[in-house]
């Protein structure tokens, strides 16, 4: 069941819908959280949407079975999402076509949230508080939960407050579930086994990945939907000892970043497309010079400023091939809250060990979406690390020859040294260079051997990168083919395609560069029907496989339209093309 | 004083035949003799053009960036281990042209940072084109009748813009140019060396005698670094007459390595990287309850 | 035949070869002009080589006949590459391992050069005229060609430098013919038919094409090797009547073109990979926003800083995929210097009929090498002007409804409007907009509209866009395949294998983007063994092939030493992979 | 004075009630009526950002373009069409921020283009982090413990750098907002007018009663903008008194597109665009013989 909170910016309801996740979450339930906000800070409209369910949830589904409407465009825009029986639970003065609504078989459930928060808790502002507990009073969940997130989330704004918002919130329920619980159908218990469960973000579960993994600077330059990594890393700065700085623009940020990566220290930035479309030259040179950095890229829907609050997977052949030159990268897409940990955790392990840039792809619906997950998942203190091959100072020590800092080794990795040992004073060079880093940017065979050696790295990352998860039974009719966000509507979409009877599966890639060919051609080519499905117009993946084994998708699912893909969207998109075909 | 040849490293120099560059790799070498910093102490930054391939040809620790880049990956550099000095080379197409964003924000950070700039008021190394420091009227190949352009002043721009210490030098005095480089080093904060660098191939007018004629030291002139409204002024004479020396310099400011907590313990580069504790893991993945 | 000048920078070799190559065309000689040199601007060592024929030459060659050495470095690194029976033409007081050279069957041809400059001219720098005096006496190349050239190239130092260079290179002709001239067997000699021609290299040829094509705005930032682009322009500024402006950065530097393109000026910028990085945010601006602009792209190797003054073809699949998002853009890769002025003039037209960036992709070999051509292959004056859709004043005075920047049209062209007329008040936009330009970044079905739009131009501009050139027999056991600078390379290979008795063709590609699917398919389908011959380390045009045809290369000829693909070097590599296979 | 109904078009505004940037849109159409130019002589340039939407809410020629580039967009519309007044908006994020290396060229170029900023000291479309003119100690989620930067003066740096006309207004006060507008778009050349406009959401320290307490009006206190020294004082204050007016005016400079030989014969855009005629194009030619 999915209740969805919407209305203006400024109402609360990202932090009301996050507040009500939370006395959810309490109660043992599994939630996902899908959240659309419009790019302006007042007014417009945004909603919260939470999917609860008493088992595991990968995605958010169409349809909302109760429309908490804080605004008449609210009404407008949502109501129509409302899956017949649902209800709007509105404040009696709103003002909209009621009779539009029931047509469609709403139910209207008018409160005086106002009234209430203006009675009983003095103060208009708590109508959102007064919402929140008539939805619960309405699926009838108890309102403890209700009550213990309010004490936590209003204890700083002091004693008072909460109290208020105590009284706003019971009074809202015992209202609403006396008028309206009996005729709602959807209800919502807490379960007997409430163990602890994190409700966490894409950008959340990311930026502690990078705590864990001993990400010790970031650098970065705001942008939606990247900015809230730098925020977090900022906030956490003195705890975690970690320098965060706010550059002039998105050059700087990679560029500090690159500068404290050679120096030693674990180094990220975060950003979306535009800003990375600045990064493109420092990841160059990154790539050059050989330099670890993480390069978060977070995707809207572009081309250029697009759809700033939206979210697209356009940006992927662009982040394949960024840069003039060849030189090795790696891209890692997660799909998922926990993959988004472990590919953060792991993108400075391969970063040091490749000594190379490390780009991870996420986009605005992962970034900002939650999902309950135990803390099992965030292994937080078992995160590997692995600085590769870097020179300990005892090491150096005995050092008999000079130090080359780009020598040319069988693996293609040149053993690093950090600046600050007598004997590994070094250059490095984004100029072609020779082993010891000093320009060298005419001799043909000193290019052939730099370069061979940047490209013998690059072929070997491929042996630490992942085959793609496979999901669904081995022998399947169709196989969904996609990577990142995508993950969680494919997986429900297989379910479904097999509770109807259609034998799917799904090929799901999160290490997408160098091109896990060894390990995935054989399952690419056992798909008896290739779907391709995608947050982008193009079909960018499909591009990708084809160049690299030949095999076309026999359909491409693509979603541009902002929005993110959904188990409904795959299926019926799938459904019309047969229709078509 | 150490030994002028451990700053010596097997490149063959290639700047031309009486390049002003050679004057100021002379002065660099000179100063880190003087105020003994180790190769391996020394953290030289370079952006592209001709003067950025000094670096290159100083055995020290370097980093040759891309051009325009130099400032902000050397923050980043000193900010992950400020145990190291940093200097860093920019040629003034490289650190006031395409770099011009970076430079007006390291000044308003003040990390510990040396910054030498080559000004031959010319773009070098991709053949004469004009550049921002170029005064006005000047003829290059893509101002065939003269840039009709303002010069960029980096000193008035730096001290109007926070910096701490703002010197200019000369590399056909490179003793002198040498003293300035040590002042800067020594001083804490963001410290600029602006260079009155000739380029004996595409500026015919800033050329060595021109400045020989032009130049005057302003510690021989009662100048007193400390006055900010006088450095100002001094900044902004050209013409018959050319200041070199210190021309501004605050003391006491903090330094925007002073003022970041992380950075309390020692350099970050320093630190052991090992996991989080269970305690401090399990207060990570709570705030998430 | 092939001459080739070298030693220091600063020695002179670029200009008296440029000079000496000038009177060889005099002659009525087919010629083709290959330099390198260092990232230096004194001493180094460079090299100018000029190959001459009798019939018109499409590409340089291995193997000097001749080398005019005026430095040890330069005899050390090219004495090599003189074929047997060829000659070192240098100073008698040149310090270099002579027997070295002498067992490699390399005849010595020292001459007095500085003295016959000192003594007879009065000058040591015109030592270098002496040389090329000795060159043409040595070839037994008439006098009066040479004379010719030094009087129009010294013209502009006065009387006294035209006769004192005169009197030097008269000397050197008189000494060297009566010395060596018997016992080198490769003469040159004026043809009969000696039409004019233009000796000319890539980069001028883009620039004439960008003035032909009534370019009324460049800006730029200085990059080897797209400088001198900039540099042509603004020595022509006056007189063409176009705005050349140096900009603080190639952000500026696009950004001004897009300004000036939007307003109405058909305008460029030309840059090289580093530089290119740097505008590919502004790229997309110009994707989304729908501005005429045309950016030449003149690769060099990289990644990052790299070499230079060296070329490659590393740059494709970067330039094809730069930028967030997906948007409309089209590529083109001349491969010959008369291609570079076509290219250019079509780019404008191109830009402003579909509305979209256009990008020109040359690199250093190209844009350095000159070769001969007829002057009809430059027909300035009939250079076809097409602007598009571009509403003209009279038919926005009779503008009845309101003007919509972005309406959507079955052709995905949107009827533009310049700035300044009444009735077509107007906004462009980075963000997703509406018809009219708006901001419209959140409404998914205006979205779908707006995209569709733009890709439905995107997919409708192959129509312009040419088929692959075919060169060779038709039906062939090899065809090569490549893009670019490497036609000249291919298509002497073809020659030669066809000479050899293998049976072989070649498809080039000047229309890289959108790829011209359904006019190369079947023609890529038809090859029997298709070779990718490509200037890059990884085969990027090899990858696209794949990828938009399924097709795979079955053999690869790359080149990645910083040197440009030769016929010798392409038939070698073929050969190599024989013997491996 | 035109109908101010003129510069009404149908698009919603989107900013937060109360915010300055009201001030900005009113005083910025007021200009224009008052001097005359219809909608379709005035082309808008604004870059990404709250302020940056302004052009959307002007019936006008526009062109939102992206974060931080709209002057150099600006100036190619301007020298592709110089007939046009070209009137560029930016936040202060975006103008001086990540813009900052066009603003410090734009000034040594002297276009005739206004440039009106609008300076909340904060990024507000971001949602609140600190901004290059944010006060030291501004603490945003991206300073927790509060900015350690000096905070980038406009004023100061554009006097400095070379521009011919600077002035600050408050979007607290459009009519006069208004007036120097008017000012900035009779001025030949680049004419900055910085705004202090509050950011009710995320900036709760420099907002309408702040600068109400704060402010003085320029004209009112004898200041002469002709004064360069004077006017590098006056950019100066900050705190208990701060100054709005026209704080510098150098006339008589040209503009650039005056100083353009194929700008003479008239806008670019406004030539006949036809093939080179055959004996241009075989002097081409011959340059190659
Ligand atoms: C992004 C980028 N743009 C352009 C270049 C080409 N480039 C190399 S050096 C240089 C300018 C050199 O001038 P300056 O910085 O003054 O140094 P100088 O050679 O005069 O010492 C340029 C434009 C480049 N390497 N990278
Ligand atoms: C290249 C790029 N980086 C970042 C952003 C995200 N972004 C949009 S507006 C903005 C800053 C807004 O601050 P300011 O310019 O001061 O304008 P305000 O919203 O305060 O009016 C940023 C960082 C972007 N659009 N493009
Ligand atoms: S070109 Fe000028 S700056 Fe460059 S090395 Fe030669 S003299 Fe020095
Ligand atoms: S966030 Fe601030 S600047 Fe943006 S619209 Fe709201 S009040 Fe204005
Ligand atoms: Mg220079
Ligand atoms: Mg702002």
């Amino acid at each position: 069941m999915t209740l969805r909170l919407a209305g203006e910016a400024g109402q609360g309801v990202e932090s009301g819908g996050a507040g009500f996740a939370q006395a959810l979450s309490h109660g043992g339930l599994w939630l996902h959280t899908y959240t659309e906000y419009m790019s302006r800070i007042r007014g417009g409209l945004n909603f919260f949407q939470i999917r609860v369910s008493d088992h595991p949830l990968w995605s958010h589904t169409e349809g909302t079975n109760i429309l908490v409407a804080f605004s008449p465009e609210a009404v407008r825009d949502y109501g129509p999402h409302i899956v017949p029986g649902g209800a709007l639970l509105h404040d009696e003065g709103l003002k909209f076509d009621h009779d539009a609504v029931a047509r469609r078989g709403t139910q209207l459930f008018p409160m005086p949230l106002t009234k209430i928060a203006q009675e009983v808790g003095g103060n208009k502002i708590m109508m959102n508080t007064a919402g929140l507990g008539a939805l619960a009073g309405i699926i009838e969940y108890p309102f403890e939960f209700v009550a213990d997130v309010i004490k936590k989330n209003f204890k700083r704004k002091g004693d008072a407050v909460v109290e208020g918002n105590l009284k706003v919130a019971a009074e809202g329920y015992r209202i609403a579930q006396e008028r309206y619980a009996a005729s709602f159908d959807w209800k919502v218990s807490p379960l007997d086994a409430r163990p602890h469960r994190m409700l966490i973000n894409g950008n959340q579960a990311l930026s502690v990945g990078a705590i864990a993994a001993g990400c010790r600077f970031m650098s970065g330059y705001p942008m939606t939907p990247a900015s809230s990594i730098l925020e977090f890393m900022a906030s956490h700065a003195r705890k975690y000892d970690i320098v965060v700085k706010q550059t002039e623009d998105e050059i700087a940020a990679i560029c500090m970043a690159i500068g404290a990566g050679n120096a030693g220290a674990r180094a990220m930035t975060a950003t979306s497309g535009g800003g990375f479309s600045l990064m493109v030259e420092a990841l160059g040179l990154a790539g050059m010079a050989e330099v670890p950095v993480v390069i978060v890229e977070a995707q809207r829907p572009g081309p250029s400023t697009g759809m700033p609050t939206k979210t697209e997977q356009g940006d992927l052949l662009f982040a394949l091939f960024a840069s003039q030159g060849e030189f090795p990268r790696i891209v890692l897409a997660p799909g998922t809250q926990e993959e988004c940990f472990h590919a953060a955790a792991r993108a400075f392990n391969l970063a040091e060990k490749w000594q190379c840039p490390v780009i991870v792809m996420t986009d605005f619906y992962l970034t900002t979406s939650m999902r309950t997950l135990l803390p099992s998942e965030f292994p937080i203190e078992h995160v590997t690390i692995d600085r590769g091959e870097l020179l300990t100072s005892e090491q150096l020590d005995r050092l008999a020859g000079p130090y080359l800092r780009y020598k040319d080794t069988p693996s293609g990795i040149s053993p690093r040294a950090l600046p600050g040992h007598p004997k590994a004073v070094h250059q490095a060079c984004s100029d072609e260079h020779d082993e010891y880093g000093h320009f060298e940017d005419e001799d043909a065979a000193n290019r052939l051997k730099m370069a061979g050696k940047r490209m013998r790295k690059f072929r070997n990352i491929v042996e630490d990168l992942r085959a793609p998860t496979i999901y669904g039974p081995e022998r399947a009719e169709v196989t969904l083919m996609g990577w990142g966000s995508s993950y969680g509507a494919m997986r429900e979409a297989v379910d479904l395609l097999n509770a109807r009877g259609v034998r799917a599966n799904m090929l799901h890639f999160v290490d997408l560069w160098p091109f896990p060919e060894a390990k995935a051609a054989p399952l690419i080519e056992a798909a008896r029907q290739l779907v391709a499905v995608e947050g982008n117009q193009t079909g960018q993946f499909a591009h990708l496989v084809r160049a690299m084994t030949g095999r076309r998708a026999d359909r491409l699912v693509l979603r541009w339209d902002g929005r993110p893909l959904s188990p409904e969207y795959i299926l019926a998109t799938l459904e019309e093309a047969k229709v078509h075909a | 004083m150490l030994d002028l040849k451990l700053y010596n490293n097997p490149v063959k120099v290639t700047w031309c035949p009486g390049c002003g560059d050679y004057g100021i790799l002379n002065a660099v070498k000179s100063a880190l003799a003087q105020l003994e910093i180790y190769p391996h102490e020394v953290l030289f930054f370079s952006g592209i053009g001709c003067g950025s391939k000094l670096p290159d040809y100083v055995n020290a620790i370097a980093f040759t960036t891309i051009h325009g880049r130099a400032l902000p990956i050397a923050m980043g550099a000193k900010l992950a281990n400020h145990d190291l000095h940093v200097i860093c080379i920019t040629g003034d197409g490289d650190g006031y042209g395409i770099g011009g964003n970076h430079f007006l924000n390291i000044l308003r950070r003040n990390p510990d940072v040396v910054h030498i700039a080559e000004n031959n008021m010319v773009y070098g190394l991709t053949k004469g084109q004009y550049a921002p420091t170029s005064q006005r009227g000047f003829v290059t190949s893509t101002t065939p009748e003269g840039s009709i352009e303002i010069a960029f002043n980096p000193l008035t721009t730096a001290i109007n813009g926070g910096a701490t210490f703002v010197a200019r030098g000369f590399s056909g005095d490179p003793k002198h140019l040498a003293k300035l480089i040590m002042a800067a080093i020594q001083h804490k904060g963001y410290a600029l060396v602006d260079v009155l660098q000739p380029c004996v191939i595409y500026n015919k007018i800033n050329t060595y005698d021109y400045y020989r004629e032009r130049v005057y030291k302003l510690e021989e002139a009662g100048h007193d670094p400390a006055d900010r409204s006088a450095a100002m002024q001094r900044a902004q004479e050209w013409g018959d007459r050319i200041p070199i020396g210190i021309v501004y310099q605050a003391t006491g400011e903090p330094t925007y390595e002073d003022q970041v907590a992380a950075l309390r313990a020692g350099p970050l580069a320093k630190r052991r990287l090992a996991p989080l504790g269970p305690e401090q893991a399990e207060a990570l993945r709570r705030e998430f309850f």
